[in-house]
């Protein structure tokens, strides 16, 4: 059974939902086209052959990251913006270079992809979860730990910004 | 020590005494002290001076005495040597220097009583004459140079004196500086001299002409530079504006300027290099043209003054231009003596003058005096001997060294017949403006508003009467100058034998026409000065002023302050420009907008890109 | 060890006025004069003690620094380094002696930046080793910027940047300079070497050597300053204070001169035959130019600055000229020089305390209320624009004597200077000191400590104009470059 | 699983980034910026993990994971800055933050 279409389907999915959360005005709507988005990228993983990065998409990224954003939305009143993000009155301006900047660029990046195609395939076939273990605490061990020193500073980082300074609000 | 060594240091250290003490001495101290410094340097001249003549006397040789003191400095294997020589040409100068200087700072001590910088005013004097007869007796040229500026710097103290005056001011920047065109001039021919003969002591530089003369490219150079820093202390074409305004400074001053000092520089050193300009004939010949120019214009000049001492100053450089005419055209002994007899009455002249001022509250204007032999009889019948003097009248001194003049300028080498006849116009002027003066100043009614206060001091009256006497019979004073001086050899030419009565005569033609012109004038209750665009332009100098002003000073005074923010320092300015020009460019793209750092990071990427793909 | 001990002391000093002459800040003038008066003591001691040995340069103290690149701490003394070494001290008295009233705030800093300055200046005149020299003068450069911007006048900061910009860009290309012939040396000779007797000996290529005495030349002729790099002088003696004035015009100048004598003519003997040309017209160029100037100017301190253009194009003019006349001359010159302008920026700085104003339209008619102040500026003056009996005429006539054999155009363009110093001459002072007094300015005759220091110069500028062979009479034995003739070198 | 040319997988990967680009450039809340970042660096996993299911290799997905972690601190100390931001300036305009200019 050829499900290719299943993985173009969800590409699709994904690339209308950034769309959305690019030019929504309200951000709670945004929050939810990006777990839209977040969740079809990941069906695109479990296609394409990783399972484990599916769900690791799945869990952390729709799961944790989107919450944190959720909360922090409503907990502290980020306001999105209140008219129109795409029609307003100046959007021409808002959006005239960074269009021009973009399509530049796609189309250089498109350029690149369709000169040096290779004819390769992606042969059918899972990088198991197990094999990305192996190999995350094998060769790839001193990534893993400047990862984690890496959220532990997100952590501390996080903390002291959010931290609410009753005395004296510096400008 | 002797008496040469000491000489010129008398007024210096009198100078020292009354500048350290200055305000301290009362008048009576200041005067003998000032007058005591020149009064040593006369005495130890007359020493000197019979010294000398006994040793002329006694041996053939004409050798001068010479004191060395010590090595000044050495341009290469020369000494310039700080010493002293001298010899009848030098004595001559020596004597007039220090005799007339002395009875000019007895008159000034009593002229400048009332001042309350007397004795700054004595001091400078006292340095004026130092620096005089230092230049008179100095062995080398450098030496010379030392004396030339000093009298140089000394003048712009005395013209500037009462600096208060902006015009004096003006007057002494001026005099300093056309006379400094002039030094310059004599510094370049200094530098030429020694460059050809590697010495600068005057008397090997004479030796050497005998034995191995300058080449006449080098004589021509060096004879016209030194002319040229002739002409600028001398007064005389084309450097002579400075002296009419000179006559700013105090009167005395002016008089010490005149006749004793500064003005005599230029004509010593033509005759005391002598030898120099025997080897270039043609500047000799400039010499003559040069004074005799000079002579007519400021006669000229002096006919439409109105101011009495404006009238001496242009007579005086008339008279030194008779020196200049007779240097040039071989009369030299009789150009010194005229030097010498010029010095006696125009001192007279001057000093007379600055009584008749005095007495007149400062009144110098000659065309608001006059009457003035009726209320001072005594200044004025000397005032008149000193003209009879100017004018060459028969029996003064002035007749005895001006017609040696006129007489030898027939026959000379250099000059024909028309330098005799330009001679002989100025003659006729000097004449006409002497009397012009003797007329409206003596003659007719007193004009001026305040009454006259003759002054009575002994100090300002004997100096006069010696100086009358000296007017009248310092034309006979024995100068032995034949032997300085190299004979010219006088073509054989016959002279015409009317000559002599013309030259005689035409001065008293000359007072028989100014009785004519300006005697009605004097008896005039408001006698105007004159009009007409020809007496202003002759009142002016001939617009010698007018014509540097425009030419040299108006310009340079013009581009100096043109670039007065130096034109350079705008290059430097333009790279500070251009640094900051760039840091305000790469300052606008560091905006702070974090979503143009975006863009500029794609901009980034994208020619990154570009640059991969090609 | 002499100069290297007037150096430590000099320098010993000033740490201790910076660190505990904040509390002692009256009698900080005392000390640095104590020092100055020490090692000038010193100095004169040596000087009789070692009279004969003048005539060649004779090697002092000579410690490795660094080994490793043939780096000595090298000092020697001939006459040309005594000469400018005794000048220093004197004029350093004379800064401390302007600044007694003027500084008022930072004493125990002002001190350590004059006199390790002053240190700086005389381990310049005394280095053997070439980047013992750099060193010094590196040493000498940063208390002199630090003094223009921190006790200057108005507009101090531009200043003090515009001279360290100027000084710093001109002394790396010497730096440059003095590396490539430290490996020159290295090439010809196998090991490094940046000892001045040792470059004696090299063999220079032609375009090499060409190059190499630019980077020398342009390094000295901004300190000097030649014409087109001058422009730094006016701003910074105008806004430096006194001391720092007497300090630039007195001796840092006579660095850059000193330079060219110690280092271009005997060095590069052929390349500045080549060059000598170029150098007389900046050199003439410079004379004149600093004249008409200092006329356009009515800053009293500018134009004394411009005047300092002038009287160093003599400097230049007589140094490329090759002859043994004006070389002496030269030496007369920086010497003359040095007094003079000093004397004329401490007259700025005595009129400035009592005026505050160095304006002379604001000027005028002072002679009346001092006489004796306006007979010394006269004075200064009179040896600024070349009275005979003064020493600046004694080199101002060698100079030019010596130069009229090989540039008689050069000269005359040059001897118009002597009108055009006449003319400022006496714009300055008829401006500042004659014509009618302003109403109500009246102000105080000199003082104590100003008469010293005017008599000091007076004294100086008097004996030396009139026994100028006290100064000379050392200098029989080195005319560098005076035997080469103008056609050709050695080489 | 599936069959389909590798660029393909690249193509959309460029795509989404440009999207996100787009929003990062164009939005001026700081809000929708941060979502914008997390859309480009998904695009980026996407081609990590696409290139590593080409080779059979377990390398793309550790990247990936490194992007996560990434992506978690960044989001971390992202929304920090927004509250700290929302609570001086009330508003979350990522131009009105132009202080740190040259």
């Amino acid at each position: 059974m050829n499900i290719d279409w299943v993985f173009y389907f969800a590409a699709l999915v994904a690339f209308i939902a950034s769309i959305k959360v690019v030019t929504s005005a309200n951000a709670i709507h945004a929050l939810l086209y990006l777990v839209v988005s977040l969740l079809a990228v990941a069906f695109c993983f479990y296609l394409l052959g990783a399972p484990f990065a599916a769900g690791l998409e799945v869990i952390v990224y729709a799961g944790a990251i989107l919450v944190l954003f959720v909360f922090a939305v409503m907990m502290f009143d980020l306001q999105g913006d209140n008219q129109p993000v795409l029609f307003q009155q100046s959007w021409l301006a808002t959006w005239f270079g960074p269009l021009i900047l973009t399509l530049t660029l796609a189309m250089l990046l498109a350029y690149i992809l369709v000169t040096g195609a290779t004819d390769s395939h992606i042969e059918v076939g899972v990088v198991s979860a197990k094999q990305v273990g192996i190999a995350l605490y094998g060769p790839y061990l001193l990534a893993v730990e400047i990862a984690s020193f890496l959220l532990l500073a997100g952590l501390l980082a996080g903390y002291h910004f959010a931290k609410s300074t009753s005395e004296g609000e510096h400008r | 020590m002797t008496a040469l060594t000491l000489l010129p240091f008398f007024p210096l250290f009198s100078f020292l005494i009354l500048i350290i003490f200055s305000k301290r001495l009362n008048w009576q101290l200041a005067t003998v002290i000032a007058l005591s410094g020149v009064g040593l340097s006369f005495l130890a001249s007359v020493l000197l001076i019979n010294d000398l003549y006994a040793v002329s006397q006694s041996s053939d040789i004409s050798a001068g005495v010479r004191e060395s003191l010590w090595t000044w400095f050495m341009l290469g294997e020369h000494e310039v040597q700080v010493a002293f020589f001298l010899d009848p040409l030098s004595a001559v100068m020596i004597a007039v220097v220090t005799g007339v200087g002395w009875l000019i700072h007895g008159f000034a001590a009593a002229y400048m009583r009332e001042d309350e910088n007397y004795s700054r005013f004595m001091a400078y004097m006292n340095l004026f004459i130092c620096a005089m007869l230092i230049l008179v007796l100095a062995d080398n040229l450098v030496l010379l140079y030392l004396g030339w500026e000093g009298v140089g710097l000394c003048s712009f103290l005395l013209i500037g004196f009462w600096y208060q005056e902006p015009g004096n001011a003006i007057a002494a920047r001026k005099a300093f500086i056309v006379t400094r065109i002039g030094d310059t001039l004599l510094a370049l021919g200094l530098f030429y001299l020694f460059l050809e003969t590697n010495t600068l002591n005057i008397q090997e530089i004479l030796a050497q002409q005998d034995s191995s003369p300058l080449s006449s490219e080098a004589a021509w150079w060096i004879a016209l530079l030194l002319l040229g820093g002739a002409v600028g202390k001398s007064a005389q074409l084309p450097l002579h504006t400075w002296l009419p305004d000179a006559m700013a400074g105090p009167t005395p001053v002016s008089a010490l300027i005149h006749a004793a000092t500064m003005v005599t520089a230029g004509v010593y050193l033509i005759a005391r290099m002598q030898g120099v300009y025997l080897q270039a004939p043609d500047i000799l010949n400039l010499v003559a043209w040069t004074g005799s120019l000079t002579l007519l214009i400021a006669g000229i000049a002096a006919l439409a003054q109105e101011d009495i001492k404006r009238v001496l100053a242009y007579s005086t450089m008339s008279q030194i231009g008779y020196m200049m005419l007779g240097l040039g055209a071989g009369a030299n002994v009789a150009a010194i003596t005229h030097l010498m007899t010029h010095a006696f009455f125009k001192a007279l002249l001057f000093l007379t003058a600055g009584a008749i001022i005095l007495a007149a509250h400062h009144q110098q204007n000659i065309f608001h005096m006059g009457g003035l032999l009726k209320r001072m009889p005594l200044i004025s019948i000397l005032f008149v001997i000193g003209i009879a003097a100017l004018i060459a009248f028969p029996g003064t001194s002035g007749f005895v060294s001006k017609e040696a003049i006129i007489g030898q300028l027939w026959q000379s080498p250099t000059a024909g017949p028309a330098f005799w006849w330009m001679a002989i116009l100025g003659a006729f002027i000097t004449s006409l403006y002497s009397f012009r003066l003797v007329f409206i100043t003596f003659f007719g009614q007193y004009r001026g508003q305040h009454e006259l206060h003759p002054q009575r001091h002994f100090l300002l009256l004997v100096p006069l009467c010696m100086l009358a006497v000296l007017a009248i019979l310092g034309g006979y004073i024995p100068t032995n100058l034949e032997q300085v001086f190299v004979a010219v050899d006088a073509p054989d030419s016959q002279s015409p034998s009317w000559l002599h009565s013309v030259a005689i005569g035409l001065p008293l033609v000359a007072i028989v026409v100014a009785y004519v012109i300006y005697f009605p004038r004097a008896n005039a209750t408001e006698p105007v000065p004159g009009k007409g665009s020809l007496y202003r332009f002759s009142r002016n100098g001939l617009g010698f002023d007018a014509t540097y002003d425009a030419l040299l000073v108006k310009p340079f005074v013009k581009l100096a302050k043109l670039n007065r923010h130096d034109a350079i320092d705008l290059l430097v300015q333009l790279i500070s420009w251009n640094a900051f020009t760039w840091n305000s460019a790469a300052k606008a793209i560091q905006s702070g907008r974090l979503r143009w750092y975006a863009a500029t990071l794609g901009i980034g990427t994208i020619i990154l890109l570009l640059g991969v793909m090609l | 060890m002499i100069l290297t001990n007037i150096i430590a002391i000099l320098m010993l000093v000033a740490l201790v006025s910076l660190i505990i002459g904040s509390k002692f800040s009256r009698s900080l003038p005392y000390l640095a004069a104590g020092s100055v008066v020490l090692c000038f003591f010193l100095l004169a001691r040596f000087a009789s003690n070692n009279h004969d040995i003048f005539h060649q340069a004779m090697p002092l103290l000579s410690v490795p620094w660094i080994t490793s690149l043939g780096i000595d701490y090298a000092t020697f003394i001939d006459s040309l380094s005594f000469i400018l070494v005794a000048l220093t001290l004197i004029l350093a008295l004379v800064c401390i002696l302007v600044s007694v009233n003027e500084i008022q705030h930072h004493h125990n800093f002002y001190y350590f930046n004059l006199l390790t300055a002053l240190a700086g200046i005389i381990g310049v005149f005394a280095a053997a080793d070439l980047f013992l020299f750099f060193f010094f003068w590196e040493v000498m450069l940063l208390p002199m910027t630090a003094l223009i911007a921190i006790w200057g006048h108005e507009n101090r900061r531009y200043a003090a940047i515009k001279f360290f910009i100027f000084t710093q860009v001109s002394s790396l290309l010497m730096l440059v300079a003095i590396i490539i012939m430290a490996f020159i040396h290295q090439q010809q000779f196998g090991e490094i070497s940046f000892n001045y007797f040792d470059w004696q000996r090299l063999n220079l290529s032609m375009p090499l050597q060409y190059w190499l005495m630019l980077g020398f030349f342009i390094a000295f002729a901004v300190k000097l300053p030649s014409f087109p790099f001058h422009t730094w002088l006016p701003d910074a003696h105008t806004q430096a204070p006194t001391a720092g004035s007497v300090l630039l015009a007195g001796v840092l100048l006579k660095t850059g001169a000193y330079g060219l004598m110690r280092f271009v003519l005997p060095l590069f003997e052929q390349a500045t035959v080549e060059f000598a040309p170029i150098a007389i017209a900046l050199g003439v160029i410079s004379i004149i130019y600093g004249a008409v100037m200092a006329f356009a100017q009515s800053d009293f301190k500018r134009l004394v600055a411009y005047s300092s253009i002038s009287h160093m194009g003599f400097v230049t003019l007589a140094l490329f000229s090759f002859s043994s006349i004006a070389y002496h001359g030269a030496i007369v010159t920086i010497v003359a020089h040095g007094l003079s302008s000093a004397a004329l920026f401490s007259m700025a700085g005595i009129l400035y305390q009592r005026l505050h104003t160095r304006e002379l339209s604001k000027m005028g008619g002072l002679f009346a209320s001092a006489p004796r102040m306006g007979g010394m500026l006269l004075v200064f003056v009179a040896a600024a624009f070349g009275m005979p009996g003064l020493l600046n005429f004694v080199g101002e006539f060698m100079t030019l004597t010596g130069t009229f054999a090989s540039h008689p155009v050069a000269t005359v363009l040059a001897a118009t200077a002597m009108i055009g110093s006449a003319i400022y001459g006496m714009y300055l002072f008829q401006g500042s000191f004659q014509g009618k007094p302003h109403a109500g300015v009246q102000i105080a005759d000199l003082l104590a400590h100003e008469w010293l220091l005017c008599g000091l110069l007076f004294a100086l500028l008097l004996y030396l104009g009139l026994f100028p062979q006290s100064l000379l009479m050392h200098f029989e034995a080195i005319y560098p470059a005076a035997n080469i003739t103008v056609t050709g070198g050695k080489l | 699983m599936i069959d389909i040319p590798i660029t393909h997988v690249f193509m959309i990967s460029a795509l989404l980034f440009c999207v996100g680009f787009i929003g990062v450039l164009a939005r001026r809340n700081t809000l929708f910026m941060l979502m914008s970042l997390e859309v480009m660096l998904n695009a980026v996993g996407l081609a990590f993990v696409g290139a590593g299911s080409l080779w059979q290799e377990a390398d793309g997905q550790i990247m990936f994971i490194l992007i996560l972690t990434l992506a978690a601190a960044e989001v971390a100390i992202g929304l920090a800055l927004l509250i700290r931001m929302q609570h001086q300036r009330h508003n979350v305009d990522v131009d009105g933050l132009s202080q740190l200019r040259g």
